[in-house]
């Protein structure tokens, strides 16, 4: 594969399940748990990298709505008809936590990124708070753009990771 | 032989309980397993692919097709299986 | 248009040139002179905003690379030969701004966007450093990933923005 | 009559210059502006959109085609005619 100038090397990679939503403080603990430090204070993301090597960062969050879109057939029922508290986020351990970083691992490669890092909620996550984050850094914004979508909809093909309403 | 599968999300939800048992023989390929399932758990109908090309979770990795399980609990060798259908996180 | 619900108001937009490299700083001063506060610190993004109706978040960071690829047909002999130390953007004012700022306009209202923020630098931006961000605020992921892409695309056809590159 | 043309970017760099005069008569149209770009400024080539599609900013606004531009300075009512190709933000 013909990678962009600056990834000859393996990509960084981190993925991580963390209990509750995904605040500053969770987030911050997470990375430096696994022995990451920002490179930035703004995308707060990889491991230390050469600087001016990444071109574009990018940081994705998932946030729960008060209106959940109603996808689980036995659910029809109730379609949208009442106000969520919050989401149960449900993980089957640990392959959540290594399907997270398999697919992170993949996905980083097939786009020749620089570093990307994924974190999901396990349990509770309040209304308006974050229950995932997925932050890349590459070279050129076209990869980290095409990384991006490309992960999401893997996420929920392949990610045994399942949410539960919590009415108000 | 019974098998204990693992179920999740909306199957669990709908079951409601976090696990089935399938009678199955001997030791099933995956293929036999989502057969069982359609056949015994009917309930379970809207979550459950068609066996030819569904997987389900063995040992925690995706398998499918002609791949073998080995029932019985985990202290005794047996395989952990579980049905992994409709994921939604994120 | 048959818009996202939560979207039925127009979306909330701001859009600015800076002078010198987008520091958190220089980004929250430049918020809070167009009157908008950030909703939280992870996104630092739009204006009050119901709790509960944005589902996705996206930050874009474009930054200085070392290795800058030369795009002007005049600096053919030039090419990826040097180390850059710094890009030096010059915009044609105030048409940039407003250029800027009906970009920002058009693609949030296309897209059905909850709000996007858009900040351009003006002058240098050292390697490393960040020379433009997009916030972009979404009831779903979909909407959100397009927009980001569709608005770096129009960014660099339709904003009067030029980069001269300051070699090391 | 002379018109001067803002230019920026590689235009400018390849011209040495941030802004460039071209002769036109009366009122021309951008159509006409462009064209005059192209014969009189032949180093601009490059940078220089085809007269027939190609935009120019007239008073910080992109204008196209018959587009009328009123020569002079400013302060005397005329336009301020900008050529903003090859723009390379972000």
């Amino acid at each position: 594969m013909n990678l962009p100038a600056g990834t000859q090397h393996a990509p960084r990679v981190l993925a991580a399940i963390v209990d509750g939503s995904l605040t500053r403080e969770r987030e911050a603990m997470s990375l430096s748990q696994h022995g990451w430090t920002p490179v930035r204070d703004t995308s707060g993301s990889a491991a230390p990298s050469t600087p001016g090597v990444v071109g574009a960062a990018i940081r994705f969050e998932g946030i729960v709505r008060r209106k959940e879109l109603q996808t689980e057939p036995h659910e029809e029922g109730a379609k949208c008809e009442q106000d969520l508290l919050a989401l149960e986020y449900q993980t089957y351990d640990p392959m959540a936590e290594r399907g997270l970083m398999a697919l992170s691992r993949e996905v980083a490669e097939r786009h020749g990124l620089i570093a990307l890092s994924a974190l999901h909620s396990r349990g509770r996550v309040h209304v308006g708070e974050v229950s995932f984050v997925l932050i890349v850094e590459s070279a050129h914004r076209a990869e980290a753009l095409a990384a991006m979508a490309d992960f999401i909809d893997r996420l929920k093909q392949d990610v045994p990771i399942w949410k539960f309403p919590v009415w108000r | 032989m019974q098998l204990e599968v693992l179920i999740f999300g909306g199957a669990a939800l709908a079951a409601k309980t976090d696990r089935v048992t399938v009678e199955v023989s001997g030791a099933p390929t995956v293929r036999e397993v989502l057969a069982a399932l359609h056949a015994q758990h009917p309930a379970l109908k809207f979550a459950l692919p068609p066996p030819e090309t569904g997987r389900l979770a063995v040992n925690q990795a995706f398998a499918k097709g002609e791949r073998l399980i080995v029932p019985g609990p985990l202290e005794q060798g047996g395989d952990e299986v579980a049905l992994i259908t409709l994921v939604g996180g994120g």
